[in-house]
């Protein structure tokens, strides 16, 4: 496995390198070694030097594509590694004309699912630090315990192990061979077993949960679907929130923001990812998607660039009983 | 083509022929028919009375036991009865919560329910069918009968069209006997007052049965028990009845089998 | 803050008995920018307004606002005093103190605090304000009628007689729709073709009426005044210039298919007119079953024509047309009854829909006028009527009573006994209704003087029983069983739209009904116009009618088409969406939804880093927009808004509701 | 015809039980039309609802016509209500058995030979005992 990954890295260097060098591109879009080995953060690749310091490995959770919109303003073309949801949130920008799709190299990085140092360290018992990992096909060895062995799955990022497609899609060329659809993992479990508390102990998990809001914005300026110019919240005329922490400012923040992304949303789950509070906010972009698919019919936001989205589109039977 | 089977009361008594000729039928054809190692009765009427639990119970149980399988029957009251009873399973998630939790299953509407006939309209095929019959019924004039279990409600059977229906003649049709056309072939026969109301089930088979006679049809087929009983039972000159799976092993060539696995 | 004032109306009674006036006006003094604050018995009288009209040249007043009835009653009226004095007329505003309060009200103790909130709403929101003004825009002085069925050539004539220009639009290949299918028409029993075919010449002859058959609308867009329309003209395949109408090609055509207009019952040719009287008199090929344009083999028209009119060249032609109005008259179709497999529709020759049986008694039609069974050629002894097919049935047809089946089954019943006077007619029916001038004494002479045979009550089954047709119902009156050997059975098939209704309706966005029958904008007040100005509707598209209701609505409805023609200029919607390119993303989201297809792209420049950029924004266009709001609320950045409508506005409104007591 | 209290608790029951409402029902009477054991009624089947809708109750439990009903859903295939009559029957018939504290039927009652009962499936038994009893 460690020699494959090795030989995938070779093999996604030597295509990138090729079109960067070229001047195909004017800059790239990838990740490279954090500070820990459980890190992997974005790498701006102009040469061949930066280019010796892009990874791919299984903590490169980062979606690049929200730097586009920013980084298409200097560079006339850039070259982006995408995994599966990655892909997806391109394909939304395209849609909502953020990106010029023309400027854009898209290199598709089938993706196996990102593995979640927290439930390592959890695994583990020990900090991460002391810990190593050693990653086989589909399982994934603790070094620093006894050698004790867990099946990948069951280590992955809470976003991957949702992920119904794990290729990307509308990509310029693949690096790597696809993994397969996982139409079989489930989405919504989480989202089912919400619904079916009663409103007022919803209302007070979400109370509970907004309270801790530090309204730092970090799940905006991650998510790929947060194209607008100028965010509602920062507007002064008119001042839609204040700027006091206030739970009932937190509670509008976060729903409307959970409405702005209904239709976009690619279930990247960064905004969770990045939460330093650590808010379930894919609850709810996961509930809007659900309740959309039950409205207008199955949808799933980037994969297809040619369908409308459900909420801009008209069909004689959509369900109306709201308005009647 | 694996299937578990539901035989029902009749069908090891009174209806011994139907459930011979349908086993021997099935097993020439490649398709078996695995019995439920324990059933009991359907009860021979669904409930339709939300608070007759009770009644449930029974082909609840054999829903359960067939462990989301499809589930085969041959009688067109047990295949009424378990269909509808799958419904309520699958649409009434209360009733399902105090039925399943009396009989400590765990059953939530899952498996196909089937009558044997649309095992051989839809998975096998009616023109597989024709090519495996070896003694067409050429010559034979052969009215369907229906009757209202095996069609109604329609939404909830979903077996054919319910004032038109056509799979049994088609059956009739790929074992080569000539289809007569008859105008009662989906009206009740009443079959359900033979025991109380005597006269009224004859009068209404009558009708039935003169009707096709009329038509020239030279013999009835039906998949219900009840019904055979009932049609046969007329004053004035009456038709021969038979089980559609006795003209089905007939064509086929085969002999009724006496002997059955039990699953 | 500018200087407000504030009047509140009693309304009489209305709004007087339920709210404390004096105490709104009290409170309205109080209000910020409430420079004066009055009442008055009727605001909305002459008296009234010249209060309103006095008081802002006296008090130097810069808004209004009126504590009145709902604004869709009379902010007209007070737009139109406020812009006499002086002001504009957008910087009214209405606080609906007698529908939203004192109508829903009884204790004045709950009624009155309400009201001063709706007040106070309302100065809040006129203080954000702003002069509005309207786009004049020119009317277009011609008419588009879709559909030439009765109500189609009615209202046609009509804008013709009063001298505009209209386009008549069929799309089969002559006018008449179903009135030309019927024999003779209730409760006077003339002749449909009688009274139909002159007009039918009318309009063909009509001067101010072009006449498009076989032609279908395709695409529209624009607003009142001014839309902008692509038709469809299809290919007949005939020259009309040199057609003589002569009817040759149609003796040899060779090939023959069901005929549509005898509703499949007997055969037409491919090249054909759908009946003897049609209008234009000009035959088409039909292209999909013609045995040249099938198999490229054939042309026998071409070679008897002695016109030599035949063209397989030709090509559809395409109109793009702008129209002032437009008027939809697109008919009803009956009921698909294969649903009903209990009658045996579809599966016995003898079992007809009534719009079928009609066609037997024409001399054109597929037996030549003689009444007489399908399956044998025998005139019938026994015919059962059953009425409400598909009508009223929640199960499997439509809720609505389809209204004029009760009168065209006793009228098909007296026809029948006329033609055949032994033949016995047994009409079921479940409520007999007869309401219209002369319908009662219609039907009472069916069962009285006929001797038609009505049942209260309804069939169960059809049996084929040999080679009769076995009727088993019940007379629900005498609580009888029925069993009755027919030879014929007329199904009274429900009324519904035209298959493409709900296409049309889109392309013309125009409003329907859950059965998809088009909606009128106010089911009592506004009859027959739609909520897209300058659309009307007429016939039995927007509902199952009969002739004379057809023909009423039609005449209405060009009588407003008319109206709105005769204006030189038409003022457009002054509260129309605005796009803030500065802070607009250019997701053209809005774009997507505007109902009107009032926004596009645009481009806009900026400086960004020193360099000069391009990028797309959206932009409203003024002309098309009506202020629905539909793209203020998929702008997620609050980028485009409505103006009098603004976000501020909104806000200041709720923030004056919540403000505490 | 007197629309008491136990009329209204009858009711209620019987919706609540069935599902089913007698006032959705315009007596277009076209279960009847096709009832196939309807010669054999007392009260035809469109009755039966009218009867509901007047709360005529005392005369429904005197009426033979629920027991002669054999559920066979023609009636509520056909409904243009979409009314399962076959469902209000067996209400009808439940309400008679429960406020009787009895069965209408008991195996003593069936004069039935052995040659008889020999021929009889056992289908038919079960369902009538069903029907008839609780």
């Amino acid at each position: 496995m460690a020699e494959r990954r090795i030989n995938n890295m070779e093999k996604i260097r030597t295509a990138v390198a090729q079109d960067l060098l070229s001047g195909r591109i004017d800059l790239l879009l990838g990740w490279e070694k954090g500070l820990y080995w459980w890190q992997s953060r974005p790498l701006f690749a102009r040469n061949s030097e930066d280019l010796q310091r892009l990874t791919w490995d299984s903590f490169c959770v980062a979606n690049l594509s929200g730097y586009l919109q920013e980084e298409l303003k200097e560079n006339k073309k850039i070259g982006i590694l995408l995994k599966g949801c990655d892909s997806r949130a391109l394909n939304r920008l395209v849609q909502d004309q953020m990106v010029d799709r023309e400027r854009v190299v898209a290199y598709g990085l089938p993706c196996p699912g990102l593995l979640d140092p927290r439930l390592l360290k959890q695994e583990a018992g020990l900090e991460l630090t002391a810990l190593g990992i050693e990653e086989g096909e589909d399982r994934v060895t603790l070094t620093g315990t006894k050698g004790k062995s867990i099946a990948r799955e069951e280590l992955l990022l809470e976003k991957c192990r949702r992920c119904h497609h794990p290729d990307p899609v509308g990509c310029d060329q693949l690096l790597l061979p696809p993994v397969g659809s996982r139409e079989d993992r489930s989405r919504f479990h989480q989202v089912t077993r919400l619904e079916e508390i009663p409103a007022e102990e919803r209302f007070a998990y979400w109370s509970s949960q907004f309270e801790r809001c530090l309204r730092c914005y970090a799940c905006r300026e991650a998510c790929p679907c947060c194209s607008c110019r100028e965010c509602f919240v920062e507007q002064e005329e008119p001042r839609w929130l204040g700027k006091a922490h206030e739970n009932s400012e937190n509670f509008i923040y976060h729903l409307t923001r959970a409405f702005h992304s209904a239709g976009r949303c690619v279930e990247c789950g960064e905004c969770q990812r990045v939460c330093p509070v650590e808010l379930p906010l894919m609850e709810l972009s996961s509930k809007i998607i659900k309740d959309i698919n039950e409205l207008y019919g199955e949808y799933q936001a980037g994969l297809d660039t040619e369908q409308d989205p459900p909420l801009l589109t008209y069909q004689p039977d959509d369900p109306a009983a709201f308005v009647e | 083509m694996h299937y578990r089977y539901f035989p029902g009361c009749t069908l090891k008594t009174q209806a011994k022929e139907m459930e011979d000729t349908a086993l021997a039928a099935a097993s020439a054809l490649g398709i078996e028919l695995q019995e439920l190692p324990e059933w009991q009765c359907c009860g021979a009427v669904f409930p339709l009375s939300d608070d007759e639990l009770i009644t449930l119970l029974s082909p609840v149980r054999t829903l359960a036991a067939a462990g989301g399988e499809p589930l085969v029957s041959l009688c067109a009251a047990c295949h009424h009865v378990l269909k509808r009873a799958q419904e309520v399973i699958k649409r009434n998630p209360d009733t399902r919560e105090k039925v399943t939790d009396f009989l400590e299953v765990d059953y939530a509407g899952e498996g196909r329910v089937l009558h044997f006939l649309e095992v051989l309209r839809d998975d096998l095929g009616f023109d597989r069918l024709k090519e495996q019959v070896s003694h067409p019924l050429a010559g034979r004039k052969i009215a369907a009968y229906y009757g209202c279990l095996l069609l109604r409600p329609a939404k909830e059977m979903q077996f054919d069209d319910p004032e038109n229906p056509t799979i049994m003649e088609d059956l009739l049709r790929s074992l080569g006997a000539e289809v007569v056309s008859t105008a009662y072939r989906t009206e009740c026969c009443g079959a359900y007052l033979s025991v109380t109301e005597e006269k009224v089930a004859t009068a209404t088979a009558e009708k039935i049965v003169h009707s096709a006679r009329r038509a020239g049809a030279e013999a009835l087929i039906t998949a219900c028990p009840l019904c055979r009983y009932n049609l046969e039972n007329i004053g004035g000159p009456a038709l021969p009845v038979y089980y559609f799976s006795e003209l089905l092993a007939e064509a086929l060539g085969v002999a009724a089998l006496k002997e059955v696995a039990r699953g | 803050m500018p200087r407000i004032g504030v009047f509140i109306c009693w309304c009489g009674t209305n709004i007087a008995g339920t709210v404390e006036i004096e105490q709104v006006v009290n409170a309205a003094r109080s209000f910020p920018g409430v420079v004066y604050a009055g009442d008055y018995r009727y605001l909305c009288s002459e008296v009234g307004q010249k209060l309103i009209k006095d008081t802002i040249k006296k008090e130097n007043l810069e808004r209004v606002v009126v504590g009145t009835c709902s604004p869709r009653m009379h902010e007209v009226t007070f737009r139109k005093a406020v812009a006499e004095a002086g002001l504009n007329p957008y910087l009214l505003e209405v606080a609906n103190l007698r529908e939203h309060c004192s109508w829903v009200h009884k204790d004045p103790a709950e009624a009155t605090p309400k009201a001063i909130a709706l007040v106070r709403a309302a100065v809040s929101k006129a203080s954000l304000d702003e002069p509005l003004t309207a786009l004049m825009l020119d009317v277009e002085k011609r008419a588009l009628v879709i559909g030439g069925g009765i109500a189609g050539i009615q209202a046609a004539l009509d804008i013709a007689d009063s001298g505009y220009t209209v386009d008549l639009v069929e799309k089969e290949p002559s006018i008449g729709g179903r009135m030309a299918q019927l024999e003779k028409t209730f409760p006077t029993l003339d002749c449909a073709a009688c009274i139909l075919t002159p007009k039918m010449v009318e309009v063909a002859q009509h001067p101010n009426i072009n006449l498009l058959t076989y032609s279908e609308v395709e695409a529209v867009s624009g607003f009142v005044g001014q839309f902008d329309v692509r038709i469809r003209s299809r290919a007949r395949s005939i020259d009309p210039s040199k057609c003589t109408g002569c009817g040759i090609c149609y003796e040899k055509c060779p090939a023959k298919v069901p005929s549509e207009f005898d509703m499949e019952l007997g055969k037409r040719k491919v090249i054909y007119v759908p009946f003897p009287q049609a209008v234009p008199n000009i035959p088409v090929i039909d292209r999909e079953n013609c045995l040249y344009f099938k198999r490229g083999r054939c042309r026998i028209c071409e070679k008897e024509c002695p016109a030599e009119a035949i063209d397989f060249e030709q090509q559809d032609e395409i109109i793009e047309r702008r129209y002032g109005v437009i008027l939809v008259a697109t008919g009803f179709d009956s009921m698909d009854l294969t649903g009903y497999g209990e009658y045996g529709y579809g599966q016995h020759p003898d079992v007809l829909s009534a719009l079928q049986f009609e066609r037997l008694f024409n001399a054109s039609g597929p037996t030549a006028g003689q009444v007489v069974r399908l399956s044998n050629g025998r005139p019938p002894q026994r015919v059962v009527f059953i009425q409400c097919v598909g009508s009223r049935d929640i199960a499997r047809g439509q809720n609505y009573c389809s209204k004029i089946c009760c009168m065209f089954t006793s009228k098909q019943a007296i026809l029948l006994k006329e033609k055949l006077p032994e033949t016995e007619a047994y009409i079921f029916y479940i409520d007999l209704r007869t309401a219209g001038k002369g319908y009662e004494e219609f039907q009472r002479r069916a069962a009285e003087e006929y001797g038609v045979i009505y049942l209260r009550g309804s069939v169960g089954k059809v049996f084929p029983e040999g080679e009769r047709l076995l009727v088993r119902g019940v007379d629900s009156l005498s609580g009888r069983p029925l069993e009755i050997e027919a030879d014929l059975v007329v199904l009274a098939a429900a009324s519904v739209p035209r298959r493409d209704a709900p296409e049309l309706a889109r392309l013309m966005s125009i409003n329907s009904d859950r059965y998809n029958f088009f909606d009128e904008a106010h089911p009592k007040l506004r009859p027959v116009e739609t909520h897209t100005a300058g659309i009307f509707i007429a016939g039995a598209c927007q509902a199952p009618k009969d002739i004379p209701e057809a023909v009423a609505q039609a005449g209405a409805a060009a009588a407003k088409a008319v109206t709105l023609l005769s204006k030189e200029k038409l003022q457009s919607e002054a509260c129309v969406a605005k796009v803030d390119p500065a802070r607009c993303s250019g997701c053209l989201h809005c774009e997507a939804v505007c109902p009107y297809g009032a926004i596009a792209a645009t481009e806009t420049e900026e400086r960004v880093r020193g360099e000069l950029l391009t990028r797309t924004v959206a932009e409203v266009n003024p002309a098309l927009c009506q202020g629905c709001g539909c793209c203020t609320m998929t702008c997620r950045s609050g980028s485009v808004t409505l103006q009098g409508y603004t976000d501020e506005q909104m806000l200041a409104e709720v923030d004056a509701l919540c403000l505490q007591r | 015809m007197i629309f008491s209290e136990s009329y209204h608790r009858f009711i209620d029951e019987l919706k609540k039980n069935t599902g089913q409402d007698p006032n959705q029902c315009y007596q277009c009477a076209k279960c009847s039309a096709g009832c196939p054991v309807v010669a054999a009624m007392d009260l035809l089947p469109h009755q039966v609802i009218r009867y509901l809708q007047l709360g005529l109750l005392g005369e429904l439990e005197e009426s033979r016509t629920p027991w002669i009903c054999a559920s066979c859903f023609t009636c509520a295939a056909r409904c243009p209500r979409d009314l399962d009559l076959a469902r209000l029957m067996e209400g009808v018939r439940l309400a008679v058995l429960r406020l009787r504290e009895g069965n209408r039927l008991s195996p003593a009652d069936l004069e039935l030979t052995p040659e008889q009962l020999e021929k009889l499936p056992a289908q038919a038994l079960v369902s009538s005992f069903r029907k008839y009893a609780k």
